[in-house]
């Protein structure tokens, strides 16, 4: 499982840095819809700091979108699905390797996003330091629930539009989670709590998607 | 004669520099009000003045002449490409002065302010067109693309800015100018940020030179590699 | 030049290029009207390319090239497009729309009368599944409905790429009626092909492709 | 010109129609983002009526993205292209139909949004109606400028993400003034203002697109 | 069963629908290890719905089949794909990695030596695009990639839709001693084609479909 997790990984950040697709599209994306959050919402609104997490996962839920549509999108055309059909990789090492990537994506995008809302909401980079772990769970939970329903909602007609339906109430908790987490962070309140959560929601998807991938990719 | 001014813009251009920045730096004394932090005056709106209508504007100039039929060429493409890298780092360059001048002036580095809300868009608008450039091989296909977008860009350029201003304003405006375009400030300071914004429109010229001869350098390269990638290519028949 | 009629493709040492790979790497041709051209040559060697560049689908790197009098390098491409038939590797067409739909939307776009719709995929045996998603259609059925398309067309130049991949002995025979006849009425062929031409009654001038050029002809 | 443009929108049409792409996925992820935006602001400032537009106008973007998408997905089909193509349609007729078949999709789920923000953010009901007409307006520009934006950013690598980055800083002055002349229609201001950019932006986007769409889909 | 060899095919009335369209209307099909068999039959006939059926790509809708003694009702697909080998009408792998990637990857997935990559290359004579990105190659050299990775699966079924299609001379007469190879050593093969195999040495069972069953068989 493992030996596949790492092959399916490898493959698929080898795929992206050929693309280039994150640099160059997603990272852009993610800086102008935090603009536009702020647009949105109007000076006296976006300068107020206390929006700046809700804000944060608003903007890491949109680019993981985009980026989960990617990375599902590589798997999709019929031909490849076949042949890789064929080979008989472990679901749960599929799962896990595309999530492990997916997570890796994330990551970088969110560091720098957390970096471009101290520059442009104001929270206090003391506040962003002290929110980062509880950054990281949450990003990899989206990663991994992200690989879960990017597997549902793939290859049917239009699967790019199916998948936000399905995911956004899936992953509002997370982003709730993670928005009280940061907000804890902020306040120097107890943020165990919250990371506590968060680690569950990341060890259940995980075990889910361990035990269920392989019934979402039969056929 | 074309050769010479070619020869002595170089030259030129550093002279300016040089001079701006003396009497930026040492000769105008302090401002009132700000101190030793209003010298950031001479560089920030030239390099931002460079950033937002310079560059764009001579992308949008050369992607426009690209569209039109009759002066279509590579020549066109290739500026416009150049003038929009550099544009970046222009932008880049506004962001980072204006925020440095920012964080003393208003306690933070970043407001949510026309004029910052606008420099931004435009940054990414800059980096997606750099992005579109990547995003398309087929050199003819490209070209034409990215053609359209600079010169979609060049209508933005006013759209965004007023529309930011439409939305809210709260920045630091007519400092220079007033709106009935009498000057406020005198003398040697009025005098020492002219040249500023001669020295970094010419800066920028400069600059874009050596990108574009950089550009044509690489052309030639691909294409002495071409030659050898066509008889390779026709071995490949020969083989068989 | 001597000869009276004009050529409907003339390529002079023709380059294509994608991604700094010359997909063809000087190519020299002159077909005529009323010409059937066999396109050959081993896998990769840049028959499909040459289609694609007659059909104006890419552009000319270096080189010269008119196909229709239209130049390729400065002409007006989409006139081009207009003028030629194009049957590639790919699926045609909408997937989602229906046989009849997929060929209705083409004959408004060219004031063709609706009623050929039916008499074109009569002749291709496709009036079964004239309310058929697209995407439903099996390998040959789409090869069906693309030749049935340019049949309502009739266009001046067919560009057809390995045409009797997927297709059944049935369609095949009558795929080589149809270009028999499309020859004689004086319209320019010219399609890659990995076999041998069934039918006795076409003579066409075969050119075999190696390594991006013309490497020999019969 | 005319001719093509109905041709084209009726065909696009009734790819939606068949598909149900709007109706089982666009809208359903339009309202469930209208509530996600709630969520991030936090009950306080979301209740709060005066978000309303610029909310309003957040999730109709990103409905449109994906909308945009869609529309040049259809086209985008390697054979498809290039049987198309050979067709030798109007381009300015295929720019103006597939304009106006996003719009009326478009306008269908603004209406829909319209209505879920009356609901959601208390927005005030007499106000969207006389926001109304702006709406249609602002929707249309977007629609027109979409379609321009879809095109120049279809068939290349990634395109699926290409979009948003160039499309969310263009669209951002659209957003904005759509935006103002909601507010001011909430606030009985004049709206004609608005009213009249937008005009003028519409109109600047069909007319660049009437001569520019050749250029992009030549190749 | 008075055979004593199990054979590796076994379907009983076979129906595969698909949106309530039946593919395939009920065949009855046992293939023993070690036999080639070509199925033909006109276009739509369900060739291509056939082989999916066989390589656990779609369901079985009603009646029974056993495929490598799995049966396709209730049993695990997945390890049925694992001991197939497809070649379908479409590109396989992904598009965006390069010749070599792909196979590394699939050789890493079945832990094959690396060094079978190149040898496979060599013998379906794609050495020259190693190191191409996969998107770029042409019609039959995806062929040729599915073929080479097919070698280093070496898998006990062989299910191969018009794996003529595209290929070269040169191409087509290595598939056949690939293929006369492969049956005597004893896997089962079966491919779907419009053309008479070439190769005299293969003595292929013909099945002919028709309306989505078999109609005659030789
Ligand atoms: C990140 C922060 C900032 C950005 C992105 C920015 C951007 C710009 C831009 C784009 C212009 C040129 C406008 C035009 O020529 O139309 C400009 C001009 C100017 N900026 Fe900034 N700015 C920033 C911060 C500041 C700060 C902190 C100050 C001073 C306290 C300042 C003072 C000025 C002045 C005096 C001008 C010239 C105004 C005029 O000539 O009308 N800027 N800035
Ligand atoms: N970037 C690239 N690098 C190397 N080779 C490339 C590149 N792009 C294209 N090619 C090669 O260009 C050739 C394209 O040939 P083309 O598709 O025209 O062949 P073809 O004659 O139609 O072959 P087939 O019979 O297989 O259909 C292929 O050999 C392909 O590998
Ligand atoms: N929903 C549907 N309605 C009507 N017909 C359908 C539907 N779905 C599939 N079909 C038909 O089912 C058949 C599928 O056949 P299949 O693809 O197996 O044919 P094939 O023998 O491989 O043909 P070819 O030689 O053209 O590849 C086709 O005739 C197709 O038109
Ligand atoms: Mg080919
Ligand atoms: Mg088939």
């Amino acid at each position: 499982m493992i030996r596949t997790a790492l092959l399916v990984c490898a493959k698929d950040l080898r795929i992206e840095m050929r693309s280039r697709v994150l640099l160059w599209q997603v990272l852009p994306f993610g800086v102008m819809a935090l603009l536009l959050c702020g647009i949105a919402l109007g000076p006296a609104r976006a300068g107020n700091s206390s929006a700046g997490p809700g804000l944060f996962y608003l903007v890491t839920l949109l680019v993981a979108l985009l980026m989960i549509n990617r990375s599902q999108s590589v798997e999709k055309t019929p031909g490849t699905k076949a042949s890789v059909a064929t080979l008989g990789l472990d679901p749960a090492g599929v799962f896990l390797g595309k999530s492990l990537a997916l997570a890796s994506e994330l990551w970088v995008t969110g560091v720098i996003l957390l970096a471009g809302s101290v520059l442009v909401l104001h929270t206090s980079l003391h506040g962003a330091i002290l929110a980062l772990p509880s950054v990281i769970v949450t990003l990899a939970a989206l990663a991994v629930a992200g690989t879960l329903y990017g597997a549902l909602t793939s290859g049917g007609d239009g699967a790019a539009t199916l998948l936000p339906v399905l995911a956004l109430p899936a992953f509002a908790p997370l982003l709730i989670a993670g928005e009280r987490s940061f907000s804890a962070a902020l306040h120097h309140g107890g943020i165990w709590r919250w990371w506590l959560i968060l680690s569950v929601a990341l060890v259940v998807y995980s075990a889910i998607g361990i035990l269920l991938y392989g019934v979402l990719e039969e056929s | 004669m074309k050769q010479l001014s070619q020869r002595l813009f170089g030259p030129l251009t550093l002279t300016a520099m040089g001079v701006n920045l003396v009497l930026g730096l040492w000769i105008v004394p302090p401002d009132k009000v700000q101190g030793e932090l209003a010298r950031l005056v001479y560089i920030h709106p030239s390099v931002a003045w460079v950033a937002l209508y310079v560059s764009f504007g001579t992308a949008a100039i050369s992607s426009a002449l690209y569209l039109w039929k009759r002066t279509r060429s590579v020549v066109m493409d290739r500026v416009a490409h150049c003038a929009m890298e550099v544009s970046v780092v222009f932008i880049a360059l506004t962001l980072i002065t204006g925020s440095i001048w920012g964080r003393p002036a208003w306690g933070v580095w970043w407001v949510w302010d026309a004029r910052l809300t606008s420099s931004a868009i435009l940054g990414v608008l800059a980096l997606g067109y750099l992005a579109l450039r990547r995003a398309n091989d087929d050199p003819q296909l490209r070209a034409r693309r990215s053609a359209v977008f600079g010169v979609l860009i060049a209508i933005n350029v006013p759209i965004i800015h007023f529309s930011v201003q439409w939305w809210k304003t709260l920045h630091q405006g007519a400092t220079v100018f007033t709106s009935n375009r009498t000057l406020l400030i005198h003398g040697i300071q009025a005098w020492t940020l002219l040249i500023s914004f001669i020295a970094f429109t010419m800066l920028f010229f400069w600059i874009l030179r050596y990108r574009y001869r950089l550009e044509v350098l690489r052309e030639n390269i691909a294409g002495a590699s071409l030659e050898e990638a066509l008889s390779a290519r026709r071995r490949e028949g020969a083989q068989s | 030049m001597t000869n009276a009629v004009t050529p409907t493709v003339d390529l002079r040492s023709a380059v294509v290029l994608s991604g700094g790979f010359p997909l063809l790497s000087g190519v020299d041709l002159q077909l005529l009207p009323g010409s059937l051209t066999v396109i050959t040559g081993v896998n990769g060697a840049g028959k499909t390319s040459l289609l694609r560049l007659l059909a104006g689908l890419v552009a000319l790197s270096d080189g010269n090239g008119t196909v229709a009098g239209i130049d390729l390098k400065n002409g007006d491409l989409r006139e081009l497009r207009r003028r030629v038939g194009w049957l590639g590797h790919e699926g045609s067409f909408y997937d989602d729309l229906t046989v009849r739909e997929n060929l209705t939307f083409a004959a408004k776009a060219l004031d063709r009368p609706l009623i050929e719709i039916e008499r074109a995929l009569q002749r291709v045996g496709l009036s079964n599944r004239i309310d058929t998603v697209t995407k439903k259609l099996s390998a040959g059925q789409r090869r069906r409905l693309a030749l049935s398309w340019l049949l309502i067309r009739r266009p001046e130049i067919w560009l057809l790429d390995e045409p009797y991949a997927s297709l059944d002995d049935e369609a095949r025979t009558f795929f080589d009626a149809l270009i028999a006849d499309v020859v004689r009425s004086g319209a320019t062929v010219v399609l890659s092909a990995h076999d041998k031409l069934r039918s006795e009654a076409l003579q066409p001038r075969t050119i075999v492709l190696g390594g991006g050029r013309i490497v020999s002809e019969s």
